[in-house]
């Protein structure tokens, strides 16, 4: 791992232009304008983004660039380090590339707007942060980018904060982030105390090399649990998914850049990264799974019956992160990486081309006024055609390719519960996708303004993203049906999979193929129902009362509300209204009272008639001769 | 230059700038100059001492049963005192437009507040440091009581008793000290050192050590404050002016932390050591209290109140797990807590001097109105949130992660503890969200000016610091860990293993 | 035979100026027909003479019994002399603003000066012999001289019904404690056939238990208790501090009580010695309750007068503390002295600033303070620097003495003395800030703005004032003033 | 024969309780001057009977003391007494109440 000084420049480069770029929007943004501070993002971007491909492909991985010591730890100390290898590099690569298109269109998507220089510091500023997160080589590094991203997310959903909603769904999603760092905090302290270091390398070797004692165990399994918390967190998994849905008052780059592509991936990326880590417990690889199956299932549902069109791309966020999650937690790390790099390319093809169709019907975003949209804007018709059919997993594309590696893993791990909620969930997705495609694009036009196709910079975009949603199942085409697998190559020299059952090569081939054309079959059944329930649609759907919950969101958010907020609320004021101002003060100011009490009482004595006084004196007296008498005073 | 009698200008500057001021005869403006230079002055000596590891001073004056004027001067002492310099420079500055009446007596009495801080960190010798320990209050008294809000008869009063209370226990306790030692060895003296040395080799019986521990821990408990004895800081803080609540939140407080690290649990390595599990649960319990209550108030000085109780429930969680890398992170803690509030008081200030109210639902839409205010906000809000990068990060971070390895006291309370990581991020953001973004609650608020030069030269260096001592704190960190070494090598061989 | 008289009176020449003085002035007043300000400027100036005149011939080593056994006259009596001295000076130096008034109130009584001042400067000499009795007889004379000289002094404004009916409750209760006193000396003397310390201290070793001498010294106790105003006798203080013209006031609060502790240290440590036994408890008890209660009382106050009668009262219950842990033998009377000196400034400094602020006609209240520091800062920047003193606030000479006898009630081992000690100061502190409050942070206007006192402070006030102030502030920070002076005086060989 | 003490100091006892009884009750202010006087005879009683116990003179000197003491705060009292008829028209101690509070 030598440094060569010239690969460390370009990586500070690399990381340090957005950080750059984002103080120079926010400062000079007014001043400039929007043609200069356009330029400008973008063309930082891409110059961040060569240097990554750059680094991608000239350097020996894994490469490690050192800066300067930041936390001293006592016995040993973080610093600001890099660490290029293949798990980091490929996140990065995606981070960037999608980065940089998403900012073209963003350049054209918010034309106009006051907050147009912020919005780009932003956006630049949750880049440096995204790219902190993947490429340091420390936890606390980790941290840094983990709750940078955190930061940005929460200015960019509450970006247009005039409106009161934005301000606290932005600060729903800082608070239950905030909840998951806290289980990342905790894996950080028992690493420690287990490994005494922080360093990502130095503890993976150890944990190859070592062998653990009882307690250390305990701690290595507090710390995965903390790491699991924390990934749930960012990811928007069960306990803590409440926040994406709410997300989505962001303007819609952010929405498909930071919660479809990049940031909600940071959790697959930590679990992957720190994956050695797992294997030591199977237990809580195995919560893993079960996590993102549930997850995606739940998820799914709730999709089924929104009405806005970025909601159900929210849920449906959600619901391939738990994929993601089950692959990971049987032990396929390849085939969640696989899936997120994926998933970032068509969800954000989706998302934007949704962007396009809102900005086209100048911000109308529910789908029941849309309809026969796809003669009106051919080009975003014709590229979320394709997004759709990648999520729905329908073949050659890459959706279908990842997907099915994804359902090949876990029915090779013949725990059927984990099956039947995979298949269902694909099912589902595909239904709910073709709802929202058709509900747009076919039918008649119910809306109010007059739909037009969205500007070049906008669609341009999206014909790549369709193009690379199209062409990404070759990056890890399965050795079975001839593909080279380049991915898994790649990236088997950090992540190894677990091996469920060994099979003869023949039956293998066989129940592959099965596989694909069951999953195949499965997806595009959900189109055609989807087709044939919504081609005239009218407009009012799933009226009666059974469906209350699942368009209500099973009441999540208010029972989150009324179990932990209120509660919280009230015993706030318990603690304050009670206990300092009754206990506490209720002491304090009773001693005062108590001494002015007695004073006043003893001021009595003075009545000013001197017999009493001499009285007075006697009695001291004679407590005095009692006292000395009885030899007790 | 950098020698003895370095210590005694550092000692002396203040109290000459307190008498120079209040000579200073003629119209307000000449003494608001004269003292501002005063402070500026100050601080550059203080600046000079930078590269100072230890300092002694011998005394010249004898006084009777032994106590002499020693001054010691070292890493700890050192930065509070840079800390207090430069508040107090940024206080006064602050205060020129604001403080119309007895002017000359008001920056007389910020001097004098910063002379007997001074005097109190300097002090080698229990004995003055108790008297500059309660000659701090005498200052601050007026200050809350003159020029404060319309209850500061009541709050200076409780601030001033309560304080005093505590403090008096510690008088007992530390003649307890000084006369053990002298029963023991028959030589009259109250010098810190000394005395340090003495009891590394035979230290007290552990009965007697606790009760003088407690008496110490009780006065220091009280300053910091500690949960049961925190209710006095709203009531200090709504009253004071916005210049004095910069001090009182700054550097006072701090003492009462210095006063734990540098002379409670080094003198009473075994009493800390049997008493850490309570202590450890007030701190938890003020950690958490101080956030929930914060959560629910109305007035922004006292929200920030609560958040310092709960800051410096961080701290004093540190200081009791006596852990190395603990201690580091408490004391980056206390100087961060007192630049990020001190930072939050001077914000408050500039939106009370506008709209003189200190309700939080008679602001709304700042974002709008005045940008770079809210960006100042959001950044001195980020380092009290410790988000990483930001200089609160690094103390929190260091006092959670030294504290967990500690086996004085279960890891429990450091888990407890971190969760007041997520109460601080309700109440700030809520703090932020009903000040800054919506619509303006009323029509005023849109009449309100933005920062001006005068307000950048204020807050500037605070936001510099944040992000500097979030990114490098080594330059910082050095020096202090040395000294903390030091003290654990003397108390290591009465913890736990 | 006349020849030993000579001589003795020779040895113990200072304690013989106050009469000289009185005399003196006595004489002078015959013939003369000066004004107030001409008698009080003689006897000051016979005062500084006699004060440099004994410092001058001050002497450690001497040890005399002069008076055939009467009195002994060695550096102890020397210093509390000298005190003595100073403090009377200070007394008509605040007299003397008072003194010069032609309202219709002071006119009245002050018409006879030179009777105000023979009373002053016996009253003087009482405490001399106190301090330096050797004899139970000469104990008795001093303590009565004093107070004879004080019941006039306390009842001098005849116009006004307060000071005569201030004197006359203060000769009463005193003529009543006195009887008690001696009662108790009867007793003493039956126990042991004796009369001098000297012997009594011999008897009493073999008479530990002996009943009589328990009554005996519980009856002195029980008088002395009432001149230093312990609790359970403080009663008729505040109306006798009310009443009484305000310089006399300042010398009760503080002359007495030294005078009589200094008879009583003699008398307890250098006779009871061996039967302390019987009054330890019972003192400490008496200072306990005087140091709490006189503070909770003086919670309540209204008038300034009879607020710091009661907080002179809680310093007394402190001083007796000083004299249960100084040992005259070994010489260490530090705590005590050290309180004397300072208390007895910052009190005669507050008393003559009272003096000055006061309008005569009705009692100084609390309420007449108020905003004071905007008409006259000088005065209430004095009167916050002797208040803080008295609060026992650091870094005010107050906090140091506080200190040293905490330091002494500790290496003695009277803990739960020092706790009360620590709950009394800071029930002080409670009460002395709400004045502090009073006359520097209230926005109000109390009466005493509108009133200006018809004269500037002249000289004499100012002097004391500064010096006061001076001794309160640096006191605390340099007590090597007097600390060293102290140590190396008082050894009582 | 002399008397044995005991009864000597029974009878000084005996006269000072009657003085500072009628000290407490009386309500004159001129009664509560013999009440004094009383209580110091009881005390001179006792010198006396010690004075002659212990054959010597060291009592005989103190009761001398003791009149003339008395002799002249009855002079005081006596003045200030007049002074507060002349003031107030009575001199019963109930109307001295001035300085209540």
């Amino acid at each position: 791992m030598e440094e060569q000084s010239h690969l460390q420049c370009i990586a500070a480069l690399a990381v340090l232009l957005p950080l750059v770029g984002s103080a120079l929007w926010f400062s000079l943004g007014k001043k400039f304008g929007e043609k200069f501070v356009s330029i400008g993002a973008v063309s930082f971007l891409a110059l961040s983004f060569a240097c990554i491909a750059y680094i991608f492909f000239t350097a020996t991985l894994p490469l490690r660039i050192n800066f300067f010591q930041w936390l001293p730890l006592g016995t040993s100390s973080v610093s600001f380090a890099f660490l290029f290898d293949p798990l980091s590099l490929a996140l990065s690569m995606v981070v960037t590339g999608v980065g940089t298109l998403i900012h073209l269109y963003a350049t054209g998507y918010m034309h106009g707007d006051a907050g147009f220089g912020r919005f780009f510091s932003y956006l630049n500023l949750f880049v440096f942060s995204m790219l902190m997160l993947t490429l340091s080589d420390s936890l606390p590094g980790l941290f840094l980018g983990w709750e940078g991203v955190g930061l940005c997310s929460y200015l960019l959903i509450s970006f247009w904060f005039t409106d009161e909603a934005n301000a606290s769904a932005g600060k729903k999603a800082f608070i239950v982030n905030r909840v998951g760092d806290f289980g990342f905090l905790l894996a950080m302290f028992c690493i420690f105390k287990v490994f005494g270091a922080l360093s990502i390398p130095e503890i993976l070797q150890t944990v190859q090399a070592g062998n653990f004692s009882g307690d250390d165990l305990f701690w290595t399994r507090l710390a995965c649990f903390g790491l699991v918390l924390g990934a749930a967190g960012k990811s928007a998994q069960i306990p803590l998914y409440v926040w994406l849905p709410d997300a989505m008052a962001g303007p819609t780059p952010v929405s498909a850049l930071i919660h479809a592509a990049t940031m909600v991936t940071a959790g697959v990326y930590l679990c992957c990264r720190m994956q050695p880590l797992f294997l030591l417990h199977l237990d809580v690889l195995n919560v893993i799974a079960y996590m993102g199956a549930i997850t995606a299932f739940f998820a799914a549902t709730i999709a089924i019956f929104q009405n806005d069109i970025k909601k159900v791309l929210a849920y449906s966020t959600i619901s391939q992160l738990g994929y993601m999650f089950l692959a990971v937690g049987l032990g396929a790390p390849v085939a969640a990486y696989f899936h997120l790099i994926t998933h970032a390319f068509f969800k954000a093809l989706l998302f934007l081309g949704a962007g396009s169709v809102i900005h086209g019907l100048h911000h109308e975003q529910d789908m029941r006024h849309m309809g026969g949209l796809r003669t009106k804007m051919p080009i975003t018709f014709w590229c979320m055609t394709i997004g759709v059919l990648a999520i729905a997993g329908v073949p050659p594309l890459s959706g279908f390719v990842s997907k099915d590696e994804i359902l090949h893993n876990v029915w090779g791990n013949h725990d059927w519960t984990l099956v039947a909620l995979a298949f269902t969930t694909a099912f589902m997705t595909a239904f709910y996708m073709g709802r929202l495609w058709i509900m747009t694009f076919f039918g008649k036009f119910r809306g109010h303004h007059e739909a037009h196709e969205s500007p070049w910079t906008m669609t341009s975009v999206l014909v790549i993203l369709a193009a690379a949603s199209a062409l990404a199942g070759i990056l890890n085409w399965p050795h079975l049906w001839g593909g080279s697998e380049t991915l898994g190559t790649y990236l088997s020299t950090v992540v190894q999979a677990l091996i469920h059952h060994a099979e003869d090569p023949a039956h293998a081939l066989q129940s592959s193929l099965t596989l694909a054309v069951v999953s195949s079959l499965v997806g595009l059944a959900g189109l055609t129902i989807a087709y044939f329930r919504y081609r005239n649609f009218s407009g009012e759907e799933f009226s009666s009362p059974a469906f209350r919950p699942f368009q209500n969101k099973y009441y999540i958010d208010e029972l989150y509300d009324a179990i932990v907020v209120k509660n919280l609320r009230m015993f706030g004021k318990f603690l304050w209204k009670v206990v300092d101002g009754f206990v506490l003060d209720g002491v304090l100011n009773g001693s005062a009272a108590l001494a002015s009490r007695t004073s006043t009482y003893l001021r009595q004595l003075q009545t000013g008639l001197m017999q009493q006084y001499a009285l007075w004196i006697w009695i001291g007296f004679l407590i005095l001769l009692l006292g000395a008498w009885t030899g007790r005073s | 230059m950098l020698n003895s009698n370095y210590l005694l200008v550092l000692f002396a500057f203040p109290f000459l700038a307190t008498l120079i001021v209040s000579m200073v005869r003629g119209r307000g403006q000449a003494v608001t100059w004269v003292s501002i230079a005063l402070a500026l002055g100050y601080f550059i000596v203080v600046l000079l001492g930078l590269t100072v590891t230890e300092l002694r001073y011998e005394a010249t004056w004898f006084l009777p049963l032994g106590l002499k004027y020693g001054l010691y001067l070292d890493s700890y002492a050192y930065y509070l005192i840079l800390l207090s310099s430069f508040l107090t420079l940024l206080a006064l500055f602050y205060s020129r437009g604001v403080v119309e009446k007895k002017i000359t007596a008001y920056h007389a009495l910020f001097h004098a507040l910063q002379a007997t801080v001074v005097a109190c960190l300097l002090c080698d010798d229990l004995v003055f440091f108790y008297v500059f320990w309660e000659a701090m209050l005498i200052p601050m008294y007026f200050i809350i009581g003159v020029w404060g809000g319309q209850r500061r008869l009541y709050a200076t009063m409780k601030f001033f008793l309560y304080t005093f209370a505590g403090s008096l226990f510690m008088l007992l306790g530390l003649i307890a000290v000084y006369i053990y030692y002298y029963k023991a060895t028959g030589v009259w003296t109250a010098s810190f050192q000394t005395l340090m040395e003495y009891f590394q080799t035979n230290p007290m019986p552990v009965t007697v050590q606790s009760w003088i521990f407690l008496t110490f821990v009780l006065s220091f408990a009280i300053k910091v404050p500690l949960f049961p004895f925190h209710t006095w800081l709203p009531d200090a803080h709504v009253e004071a002016p916005t210049a004095g609540s910069v001090i009182l939140a700054g550097i006072l407080l701090k003492m009462g932390t210095y006063g734990l690290m540098r002379f409670a649990v080094p003198l009473f390595p075994e009493a800390a050591q049997a008493f850490a599990g309570p202590l450890c649960f007030l701190s938890v319990v003020g950690i958490i209290l101080g956030a929930l209550v914060a959560w629910q108030q109305t007035d922004i000085k006292k929200l920030i109140a609560y958040s310092s109780v709960s800051h410096l429930g961080f701290v004093t969680l540190g200081i009791f797990m006596m852990t190395e890398t603990g201690w580091n992170g408490a004391y980056l803690q206390m100087i961060n807590h007192g630049i990020s509030t001190g930072a939050l008081f001077l914000l408050v200030g500039f939106l009370y001097d506008q709209r003189h109210t200190r309700d939080i639902s008679a602001y709304g839409g700042l974002a709008k109105i005045l940008p770079m205010f809210t960006l100042i906000l959001v950044v001195m809000t980020l380092s009290s949130v410790a988000l990483p990068g930001t200089n609160g990060f690094v103390g929190e971070f260091l006092i959670l992660l030294g504290s967990f390895q500690s086996n004085t006291a279960s890891w429990i309370w450091v888990v407890l503890a971190s969760v007041g990581v997520i109460l601080g991020v309700i109440y700030m953001l809520h703090m932020i969200q009903k000040l800054c973004y919506g619509k303006p609650s009323k029509p005023e608020v849109e009449t309100m000016t933005d920062l001006t030069w005068k307000e950048w030269v204020l807050y500037s260096p605070l936001v510099a610091l944040v992000f500097f001592m979030g990114i490098y704190p080594i330059w910082f960190l050095g020096p202090i860990q040395e000294k903390t070494a030091g003290i654990f090598a003397t108390i290591a061989p009465f913890l736990a293993k | 035979m006349f020849e030993k008289l000579i001589q003795d009176s020779m040895t113990a020449l200072p304690m013989l100026h106050w009469p000289i003085l009185a005399c003196l002035v006595l004489v002078v007043n015959l013939f003369g027909r000066g004004g107030p300000q001409f008698y009080l400027g003689f006897v000051a100036l016979g005062l500084i003479a006699s004060l440099s005149w004994d410092i001058a011939i001050f002497n450690n080593e001497l040890r005399e019994t002069v008076f055939s056994g009467g009195v002994v006259w060695d550096s102890y009596a020397q210093v509390f002399t000298i005190i003595a001295k100073a403090m009377v000076l200070v007394v008509t130096l605040t007299v003397f603003p008072v003194a010069g008034l032609q309202t219709k109130f002071f006119k009245s009584a002050f018409d006879q000066t030179a009777e105000f001042l023979v009373c002053l400067l016996l009253s003087g000499m009482g405490v001399s012999i106190l301090a330096s009795a050797a004899d139970l007889t000469s104990l008795f004379l001093g303590l009565e001289i004093m107070s004879i000289g004080l019941y006039c002094l306390c009842g001098f404004y005849r116009a006004d019904v307060r000071s005569t009916e201030s004197g006359f409750k203060y000769l009463m209760i005193g003529a009543f404690s006195t009887a008690i006193f001696l009662y108790g000396v009867a007793f003493i003397y039956g126990a042991t056939g004796e009369t001098s310390y000297a012997l009594i201290a011999q008897k009493m070793t073999t008479l530990a238990g002996d009943p009589l001498v328990k009554l005996g010294v519980l009856f002195t106790l029980a008088g002395l208790a009432f001149k230093l105003a312990f609790v359970p006798f403080h009663l008729n203080t505040a109306d006798v501090y009310e009443g009484a013209p305000t310089p006399v006031t300042g010398y009760l609060a503080t002359i007495v009580k030294v005078g009589v502790l200094a008879a009583s240290l003699r008398l307890l440590w250098g006779v009871l010695e061996s039967v302390s036994g019987m009054w330890i408890s019972s003192w400490i008890a008496l200072c306990a309750l005087s140091i709490v209660i006189g503070n909770v009382v003086a919670l309540q106050q209204r008038t300034m007068k009879k607020l710091l009668a009661f907080s002179s009262i809680s310093h007394a219950g402190f001083m007796g503390l000083g004299l249960l842990v100084s040992n005259p033998q070994s010489g260490d009377v530090f705590p005590l002295m050290s309180y004397i000196i300072v208390y007895s400034a910052m009190s005669l400094g507050l008393f003559a600033l009272l003096t000055y602020l006061e309008n005569g006609e009705k009692p100084l209240l609390i309420e007449d303070l108020r905003g004071l520091v905007r008409k006259k800062v000088w005065v209430s920047l004095a009167l916050g620097i002797f208040i803080f003193g008295l609060a026992g606030i650091p870094p005010f000479a107050g906090f140091m003495i506080k200190f040293w006898i905490f330091q002494a009630l500790i290496e003695q081992g009277y803990w739960t003395a020092a706790w009360i000690g620590v709950l009394g100061s800071l029930l002080g502190a409670a009460y002395y800030l709400k004045v502090l409050m009073t006359i520097f942070i209230s926005e109000e206007e109390g009466s005493l703005i509108s009133y200006a006192p018809p004269r500037d402070p002249i000289l004499s006030l100012r002097l004391v004032v500064i010096a006061a102030t001076l001794l309160t502030l640096l006191g605390g920070v340099r007590p090597q003033l007097y600390a060293h002076w102290i140590f190396s005086t008082l050894a009582l060989k | 024969m002399s008397a044995p003490i005991a009864y000597v100091l029974f009878l000084s006892f005996a006269v000072f309780c009657f003085g500072a009884c009628g000290f407490l009750i009386r309500k004159n202010a001129l009664s509560l001057l013999i009440c004094l006087e009383l209580m110091l005879s009881g005390v001179n009683m006792a010198f006396v009977g010690f004075s002659r116990l212990h054959q010597n003179e060291g009592g005989n000197v103190l009761y001398f003391l003791v009149i003339t003491v008395a002799a002249c705060e009855s002079a005081i009292g006596l003045a200030l007494i007049l002074n507060f008829f002349r003031l107030k028209k009575s001199v019963r101690l109930d109307e001295a109440r001035a300085l209540e509070g």
